[in-house]
């Protein structure tokens, strides 16, 4: 198969697009998946095809809005309910945790099912501060009857997209706006990726790194100077921290022996906590190691580009945690670094890479 | 109307009525002995509202509802033995009991749900009615709340939603003048309750919940409204919860609603008056009356027979259902 | 008020009309350096709402804004270095950098805060003004928000709050007819955005929020009411935004918006209106309007030159104030 | 000092009194605080005592209403806004999250702070069901700017409320229902319990027990059973899941090699989680066993008490899962167990022992 290079972006939008051709049910609803910008272009050309009965721009009403989108999904359509932020989904965390998740279970099946996309955008922008940028995945993993999605490639945006329409139950789709330029191979046409918990993105015997989202990506940058030091990171990418499989992760820590885990979000009560947890409950022999969390330190997103400095995990921060469990010569893993990073050093820390438009 | 027809339906009224409170007056003489292991808000008092309003919708119509749920249930055409045997937590139960009181279901016979978050099925009923709009069907979806409800905002995302839509969907309000022990007044100023959702550009009604033929009347008039694609209209319904706000008692003596005002709408029973419209049209003799009781407490009491012998679920089942 | 006094207010008025919008233009015109890393939503166009409701409030009052906050907050006295410095990401900023163009705040000038979650900080208002009435204080509280905000359920929680309490509070909805790119129409059924604030039994008013003076008006009978103990008022001003939702440029080009529409109310600006009305007075002359913009734009350039020079914070400094 | 016998519920109403009295900008809200009933009897008498200004009855609107609390606290007031089940919170959480937990970090301090209390109930009560009976304790764990305590006992259940007023933060303070009935010594008059993460409230030397709220109560009945079978548990109040101080944890499991942690909400992705995962990351050669977490299973909370049986963590599970990680002899556990529970194999599963008078 050749390769198709799409954008992020495209692949989603080419999810809806397929998604809303196949099967007159579904529709996309939320504040501005009908205006110029399209919720960052995902939408867009998509009214103008299907028309406003398919793409539903809604008042500013999110846990409303989320009722409606449940009691239309209970009569057989397919709502996929958009937030352009995560933090707005949290006006509606009343509909998502007290009605979508528990609806199939709470009336024993007999009550009908809930078929809904909530898809939340997380991540930084520029200065977005500690109301636009925030993460919250494990506010949504923690909720039995939820799925939870995190596409960290081009495919499998598409693929989880039209996973999670198609499935019957209420899925979070989750997607980072640091992804959103990102590109990669896009198969055509129709294909649903498994909502599953663990692929491996990178092969290696080392250390396994089970990362998800933007994450994966840090990971994947992170093994490459890693793997040139003579330590190879498997690199885990979780897409779908809930239901949450341990198969590919327990087998990958079964080889390597050792456990790093990288979140998009908080690192405290964050999904890294389930991933170790789990691991640790399943027998420390595994382990030549502790394991070791990354992720966001215990503080709101602050505004200015001077005070995230430390703030997001990065490929160097994987680095150097990798390198202290492994006792790595790191003057060795810098210069290394320093080669392979030459590019991105030149970037501002509040630009993710030179395909990015900015500014938002 | 025929005049047979005008007939049989005064009728069902009645017997509509009557069952509703007959049932829950045997949950609540049941109640003590702790089989029923679930919170039962019990709507004695204000049968009117649902059963004047469900009488205007056709079967394959849905309505969602409250924490308040049995009425609304029993009105719309749910199955009475389902509902009981998940108030005793039973695998027969209408959500294998999983659910209990607060969350009914009769999919055949349109109950959607019910949910005990105030204000948490008005928007999933407005879902329903976009859905029937979409379709290009005829049914229309009725959302039953209370009082308090409108406090809450996604009444108003709802309504707001509802009107720029135009979609099929009637709004009953039943106003019982409390939110638990909290008098209207303590909660929301001095206007009609009707002005809410006329200020979202929304037709509004305002009847009496105890007068079963209003209530038909007026829900009859939205629901052809939104069948012919004019959009939702708000009722409010006046009318009074007898017992205590859950449980089986009587609770006037605690003092937090003077006997005068229990009292004169103990008066206006729903049940009562509409009663004395048949007895004066000559359609309800004491005799056809004590046979209409013998025959809902038969069927009564052979629902709670039902229910009580019927098995629990199995411990094993409970992970079950958590997705489809 | 005394002639003198009137004079001296209608200059006031001007003045800070045109200190916002320059320094709004200024940010637009250097926003394309990229030193200003923060999302950035301008007021211009709709400078008189801001600077004529403010112009009803005393010092110690406070107020609440949005997103769109940078008028707001000139108009209430906040600091306009600190401002500046904020959205530069400097340590010098209002919130030290953490907060950027949509978190301004100023104590000591009664900016109590502004947020960008759409209908987020009316309720942070209404919290503020029962706290003065708890305090027996005559303060009040003043929200602005935009038409979108009412489609929130927040909105109406709030307002209900307020009414039943009679709370010291001015609840200002500037309708711009605009969320982001999606009009009035598509969000709201037609009625009079006033209808839902008057459902609560609030006190309505609407107005042209281009028009300072009649504003002010409407804000100044607002704010008596409130310290009289007459409880809160909502008032509509009308007025449109010029440039883009978001960013520093003129988005008329897309389309989402008439061009007719955008020239009727860009030759109804409100700086240009109430420099007439001064200058029809004889009280503004060409010499004098050339003085006062320039001094303003003295006061703007020393701001952005304190602003960019000034330094960033210390990454290490970024855990702090986490708790207080 | 003599022992002063209250309950849970009196213990909090003593806390409320004294706030109440000692501070004038202090006052309570929500729903049902100025009824009948007073929030379970902890608000009783107070709207007497202070009026409805200071007992402020309120609508049914609880995202609103955090909002007003938040700005009162702004003001200067200490309001405690309480939600009789933490199902209702949801409505809140974005006040409280976008806007309690972020405002004294998003404005550099200089926008005041915050000092509410959210008291939230949690637990089971009488088949309640899946809207009024979760726990949710790890969705506000999980939240930079809050504070979060759990008192498990009537002592602590009056301390922390002091604490958690005066406290210049917002500090969620979660009541578990089958907490409400149970007694313990409170000290008379004014007196703050730390809001610190971990007591101790058994000592022991075989097994560390980490449990929060209700749990603590299991812990300590299966601690004397395991006791009198030789196995001597520590069992460790976590009282205060945020801010997280592992320092009681970390000394007691360097003692004993052996980790069990007890959630009252969900297992996956909850509180346990964190608590193992810190443990893991700070060095695997202190443990002795592979930790072990309880907490609810996968699913919604059923209505049906036949449904509810394997549910709950309780005295007996923690009995299980110590018993296979000491690897005890079961059979003469099983006997003292039977010995020791034998009044409470007497009452149905839905009542938490014989001083509960239920129905709700
Ligand atoms: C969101 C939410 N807040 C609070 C409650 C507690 N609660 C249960 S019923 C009720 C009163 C509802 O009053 P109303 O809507 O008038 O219905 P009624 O009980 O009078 O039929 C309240 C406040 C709840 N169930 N949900
Ligand atoms: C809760 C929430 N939902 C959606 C958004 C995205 N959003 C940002 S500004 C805006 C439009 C607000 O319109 P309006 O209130 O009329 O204010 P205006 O921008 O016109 O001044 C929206 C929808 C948001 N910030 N918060
Ligand atoms: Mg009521
Ligand atoms: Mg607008």
């Amino acid at each position: 198969m050749p390769e198709r290079i799409l954008t992020y972006v495209e692949a989603v939008r080419e999810a809806f697009d397929i998604c809303l051709e196949r099967d007159a049910n579904v529709y996309l609803m939320g504040e501005g998946v009908a205006d110029l910008k399209g919720v960052f272009g995902t939408t867009l050309g998509l009214l103008e095809k299907y028309g406003p009965d398919r793409v539903v721009e809604t008042p500013t009403a999110e846990n409303g809005m989320t009722g409606v989108a449940i009691g239309s999904a209970l009569m057989g359509q397919r709502p996929v309910m958009m937030h352009q932020r995560v933090d707005f989904s949290l006006l509606a965390f009343d509909q998502i945790v007290n009605n979508a998740a528990n609806w199939h279970y709470m009336y024993g099946g007999k009550g009908g099912n809930v078929p809904i996309v909530i898809r939340v955008v997380i991540g930084q922008g520029w200065g977005q501060g500690a109301q636009h940028a925030q993460c919250l995945e494990p506010l949504f993993a923690h909720i039995p009857g939820l799925k939870v999605v995190m596409p960290a490639t081009a495919g499998d945006a598409k693929g989880l997209m039209i996973a999670a329409i198609e499935d019957p139950n209420p899925v979070i789709y989750i997607d980072h706006r640091w992804l959103h330029h990102t590109t990669g191979h896009v198969p055509e046409g129709h294909y649903a990726s498994p909502i599953k918990s663990g692929r491996v993105a990178r092969g290696g015997k080392d250390v396994t790194v089970v990362a998800t989202s933007h994450m994966v990506i840090q990971a994947l940058r992170a093994a490459e100077v890693l793997a040139e030091a003579g330590c190879e990171l498997e690199v885990i990418d979780l897409m779908a921290p809930r239901p949450l499989d341990m198969g590919s992760i327990n087998k990958s820590v079964a080889k390597t022996g050792r456990l790093v885990t990288v979140d998009t979000g908080w690192r405290s009560f964050g999904v890294g906590a389930e991933i170790v947890s789990r691991v640790a409950e399943s027998g420390l022999s595994v382990l030549k190691a502790a394991p070791k969390r990354l992720g966001l330190p215990d503080h709101p997103t602050p505004s200015s580009r001077a005070l995230v400095v430390d703030y997001y995990p990065r490929a160097e921060t994987i680095i150097q945690t990798v390198g202290a469990m492994m006792v790595l010569d790191m003057k060795k893993v810098s210069k290394i670094q320093t080669r392979l990073f030459a590019e991105r050093a030149k970037l501002p820390i509040d630009i993710p890479d030179s395909s990015f438009t900015g500014p938002f | 109307m025929s005049e047979e027809h005008a007939r049989e339906f005064l009728e069902r009224l009645y017997r509509d009525l009557l069952r509703v409170r007959m049932v829950e007056e045997e949950i609540a003489a049941r109640y003590g002995e702790k089989e029923m292991r679930c919170p039962v808000h019990l709507s004695v008092g204000q049968e009117g509202a649902a059963v004047g309003a469900c009488a205007a919708l056709e079967r394959d119509d849905v309505i969602l509802s409250t924490h308040r749920s049995h009425a609304h249930y029993l009105a719309k055409g749910g199955d009475l033995k389902a509902m009981l045997a998940e108030i005793y937590g039973k695998e027969a139960g209408c959500c294998g009991g999983r659910g209990g009181s607060m969350h009914l279901v009769d999919a055949a016979a349109g109950v959607l749900g019910a949910l005990p978050i105030v204000g948490g099925s008005i928007p999933i009923g407005v879902g329903a009615a976009f859905t029937f709009r979409n379709q290009g069907s005829s049914r229309v979806s009725m959302v039953f709340f209370g009082d308090a409800a409108v406090e809450e905002g996604a009444f108003h995302e709802s309504v707001n939603f509802a009107a720029v839509h135009k979609l099929p969907v009637i709004f009953v309000c039943e106003n019982n003048l409390y939110s638990v022990f909290t008098p209207y007044a303590m909660r929301q100023p001095q206007r009609p309750i009707t002005d809410l959702a006329g200020a979202h550009g929304v037709k509004v009604q305002s009847g009496n919940g105890n007068d079963v033929l209003e209530t038909y009347r007026l829900a009859r008039e939205a629901v052809q409204r939104a069948r012919a694609g004019e959009g939702p209209t708000f009722l409010e319904l006046a009318t009074y919860r007898w017992l205590e706000h859950c449980g089986p008692n009587y609770d006037n003596d605690l003092g937090y609603r003077s006997q005068e005002e229990f009292e004169s709408w103990r008066a206006n029973c729903p049940v009562e008056q509409h009663r004395r419209l048949l007895g004066k049209m000559g359609l309800l003799s004491d005799e056809q009356e004590a046979a209409l009781r013998e025959e809902i407490l038969g069927e009564i009491n052979a629902a709670f027979d039902f229910a009580k012998e019927s098995p629990l679920p199995d411990a094993k089942t409970a992970g079950d259902h958590v997705y489809a």
